[in-house]
């Protein structure tokens, strides 16, 4: 019973001993982690806004330009049909001559001129989630082209595939300088431990001294370790929560890009818990690892 | 109790021991005498488990120290009290907590170790400073504390390194005193001192250590409890 | 001389001595630049990028569909004697055409079913890089629609006036990033020298005990601090040459963005040079940090 | 050479130093005496500048140690050696380096200063020990090096603190020689110590320490040199 309240008692009273390397262990926990979590705040966005960009895939069907009415009624029964579309829409020839010349206002000049209308009739189809892999896409426009009456189908394969691409070699890079800020973060953290622990030596000589195992040597500065790590965590989800909502805010005050400070999300309530104990599993192993050299480095 | 079997420890070219073998009974009271430089603080660490010797083996009640395993040294050190000659305490902690903590360590009772820990300081006079940080106290002052600190938790064997070299007389008689009535109450007691009026006062078997060797040893049989 | 002589060689001696903690300190500190200089990086290419994008604005020119060879001709050398413009190229009708085809292959289908070619002719004007800024192009490109013959100019203004906007954006970004991790940098690395001091407060107390002078004492340490800092800045530098030549060689095997490894610069030499010394300021200056503080302290 | 002016100095309740006044004349060869915990350190330290007093006035040399600018007072302790009680040597250097210390600071020429240290270290008898690291040292040897170190720059005003607390008796008696000699040359000492001894050998004017008070002074004037 003693010796447990010891062991705590003592944890406490380190950290208000040595209430200056402590701070510096906090502060450089806070700003490893703070580091670690720009970037992965960073990648979680842009790998959000990725997402967004891929899911609004639509395939267009245009029917040959004399289509008669039955075949457009008959395309647009069988694309109903396709269990990859949610929604089908129509665009009428006169429509699709409003948007050619929203479009494209210099080569609509010319348009104006021509006697006929002679843009086609096309259909705009929205895809699925579940078919929204560019395999999927593109077996369903094959399919569609062989329906009696299209006269091509158009979808922005190159562009899925470009986008796919640098998403698959952004998460590359990411997981590439993720793991070298958390090394980093774990070893700035375990260094800071290590330093201000060797301040201690003496203090471990004098516990050996009169019969103290090396556990009972340990564990308040693991207990010690871990308090400090948990409150560097916290401080560094602080200043990340700060510098996100400015951001925010700042973007919305700009609205240069309208509607992105709505797209941008801060950490799930889970992961904002997993940065502190992060910090606090730093802590702890920092103390862990460089207690065990001190304790077991001499047999004095 | 203690029994050394031709120890040596070297230092580089300097032999801080050198083919040191002799026992001490279970009761005994021993004085190692010797000039500065001759090893008295190194067999004494020898025989502590905090060095280890490069020849020879060391036998502590019944255990072979040099052979012990790290994690093993610990328990049979609570069994010892260790006064060092450079006095080691928690410059941080009160007088109080720093003697207390052998008896933390060994799970003693609350109540039970405050009146040790009190009985200790008043036997060697510091009982006054209780309250003070202990890296605040005079040299003296901390020295006496140290004695306190190892004899809280009733040693088997004590070892004391040079305990009144920062002493006066008056107070170096009553730290004798005290060994005496220590070792009356059955630990046997090993002191490593320079200073003639305690080892007179001590009467006890002095082996008397030479440049790592001993060169004398008023007879073991004689020295016996 | 004897005394100089001693405060180097007491440089070197801590450097082996407490060679933990330095090279914890040159891992800190290398780990510290290399955050920083990443980000570094990361902001000089993409500024690069913007630039370059930014640079190839072209002004496209279009006459009437009916203009006469004559009016080609004049408007041609109008468009040479603008100052703005550096070079001035043609496109006939049927060049237009091909290109229509090639740009827009869906709606070209109907192009071939019209009688007659309806693309004017046009002339692409590659802007002197004095007149990029969007005013200048805006100002040209008024001017230019006055010229008799011409029907319409098209440039990318809403396209620039983004860019731009991004850019700074960007560029507003940058900084305080940078400057957080520029913070986060320097107090990692002036942690890392206190703590590793705090272990020689005893050795300074000595010194003080036989007369030395603080500048006696904090010369070695000085000297100590700026080598850890300039090994560590090396090593941050070698780190980040290394990264950034291997992402290179990966961009240029994989060839999805043809040319980009051609763009990707790493920092000229003087700004690699002004990173090692970084770490040498950076190394001095906690080391003086810390041991002003070490030395002031306590009048013992 | 040393005058104090009603020095008072408190830790909390307990008053180490205790309306002080005295005056040491330059030449003199002056005994702190008292027992454990009267102030003698912390009147030594007071002197030396490494502690400020609350009350009162120090001067030594003619400069008010109290008021003194920090920048100031290692220029002062160079014309000082002190010899502490818990003999502060860096561990890691060798004992060489350790005492040629205070030469370098003070600029002294290499070949001079190797033939002082030379001589400093065979007066207090570890001239063997040159290149062993202070730390590896036992502690009266450790003592004797500390001891060499506030010799080795022929200071004006010796301060030395229980420097035989960790010596035999033969060692005292020598280091009690050295101190007669290094007086002799013209050096003023001020020498506290338990040891009745060293007292006797010392044959100077004895300054009594009493809880922080000066409780008798073998008169002044007999002792002056
Ligand atoms: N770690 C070490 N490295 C090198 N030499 C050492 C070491 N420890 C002790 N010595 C040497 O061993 C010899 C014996 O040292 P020890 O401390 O045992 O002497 P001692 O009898 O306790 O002396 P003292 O009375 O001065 O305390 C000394 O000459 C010392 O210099
Ligand atoms: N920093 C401090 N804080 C609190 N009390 C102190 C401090 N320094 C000294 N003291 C107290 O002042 C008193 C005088 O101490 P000092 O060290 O001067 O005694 P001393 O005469 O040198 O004793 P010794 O012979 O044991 O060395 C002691 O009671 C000590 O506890
Ligand atoms: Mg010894
Ligand atoms: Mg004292």
């Amino acid at each position: 019973m003693m010796r447990a309240w010891y062991l705590v008692r003592e944890a406490l009273t380190n950290l208000r001993v040595y209430r200056g390397s402590v701070a510096i262990g906090i502060v450089t926990t806070a700003f490893a982690l703070a580091c670690f979590g720009v970037f992965l705040l960073l990648y979680l966005n842009l790998h959000n806004l990725a997402g967004s960009l891929q899911r609004g895939i639509d395939v267009v069907v245009y029917l040959n330009p004399d289509a008669p009415e039955q075949t457009v009624a008959e395309v647009r029964r069988r694309l109903r049909e396709e269990p990859a579309a949610v929604t089908v829409s129509v665009v009428s020839k006169a429509q699709a001559l409003r948007e050619f010349r929203d479009a494209f206002p210099d080569d609509a000049l010319f348009l104006g001129e021509m006697g006929d209308n002679p843009l086609p009739v096309s259909f705009v189809v929205t895809v699925s989630p579940g078919f929204q892999t560019p395999e999927s896409v593109s077996a369903f426009a094959e399919r569609v082209e062989g329906f009696p009456g299209v006269a091509h189908v158009r979808y922005h394969q190159d562009w899925i595939d470009t986008l796919a691409l640098v998403v698959s070699y952004f998460e590359f890079g990411a997981v590439v300088i993720g793991v070298i800020l958390a090394v980093a973060t774990v070893t700035i953290v375990g260094n800071t431990v290590h330093l201000s622990l060797q301040a201690r030596r003496e203090e471990i000589e004098i516990l050996r001294l009169i019969g103290a195992t090396g556990r009972f040597i340990a564990v308040p500065h693991v207990i010690e370790g871990a308090m400090l790590g948990a409150v560097g965590g916290g401080l560094a989800l602080a200043l990340l929560k700060g510098a996100f909502e400015f951001l925010r805010f700042e973007l919305y005050a700009s609205g240069w890009f309208d509607g992105l400070e709505r797209i941008l999300t801060f950490f799930p309530d889970p992961v904002s818990l997993l940065l502190v104990l992060a910090g606090m599993a730093l802590g702890c192993g920092g103390s862990v690892f460089s207690i065990m050299g001190l304790i077991k480095t001499r047999q004095g | 109790m203690i029994r050394l079997f031709h120890v040596s420890k070297f230092y580089g070219r300097c032999s801080a021991l050198h083919d040191v073998t002799f026992h001490i009974d279970k009761g005994e009271k021993v004085i190692l005498a010797g000039p500065s430089g001759a090893g008295k603080t190194t067999l004494l660490r020898v025989i502590f488990g905090a060095e280890v010797p490069d020849e020879g083996q060391i036998l502590v009640q019944n255990r072979n120290v040099a052979r012990l395993r790290g994690v093993d040294i610990p328990y049979l050190r609570r069994t010892m009290g260790f006064v060092p000659q450079n006095f080691q305490l928690l410059p941080q902690k009160t007088v109080y907590d720093n003697v207390v903590l052998p008896l933390i360590i060994q799970g003693v009772k609350r109540r039970e170790a405050r009146k040790r820990v009190g009985a200790s300081l008043k036997a060697v006079g510091v009982e006054h400073k209780q309250a003070v940080r202990a890296g605040a106290l005079s040299a003296g002052e901390q020295q006496r504390v140290c004695i306190a600190r190892a004899i809280v938790n009733r040693p088997v064997l004590l070892l004391a390194d040079e305990p009144t070299g920062n002493l006066d007389e008056a107070l170096a008689d009553e730290i004798a005193a005290l060994l005496r009535t220590i070792h009356a109450q059955g630990t046997t007691v090993l002191l490593a001192t320079h200073n003639q009026r305690v080892m007179a006062q001590m009467q006890g078997r002095v082996l008397h250590l030479r440049a790592g060797r001993i060169v004398s040893d008023s007879d073991a049989r004689a020295g016996a409890a």
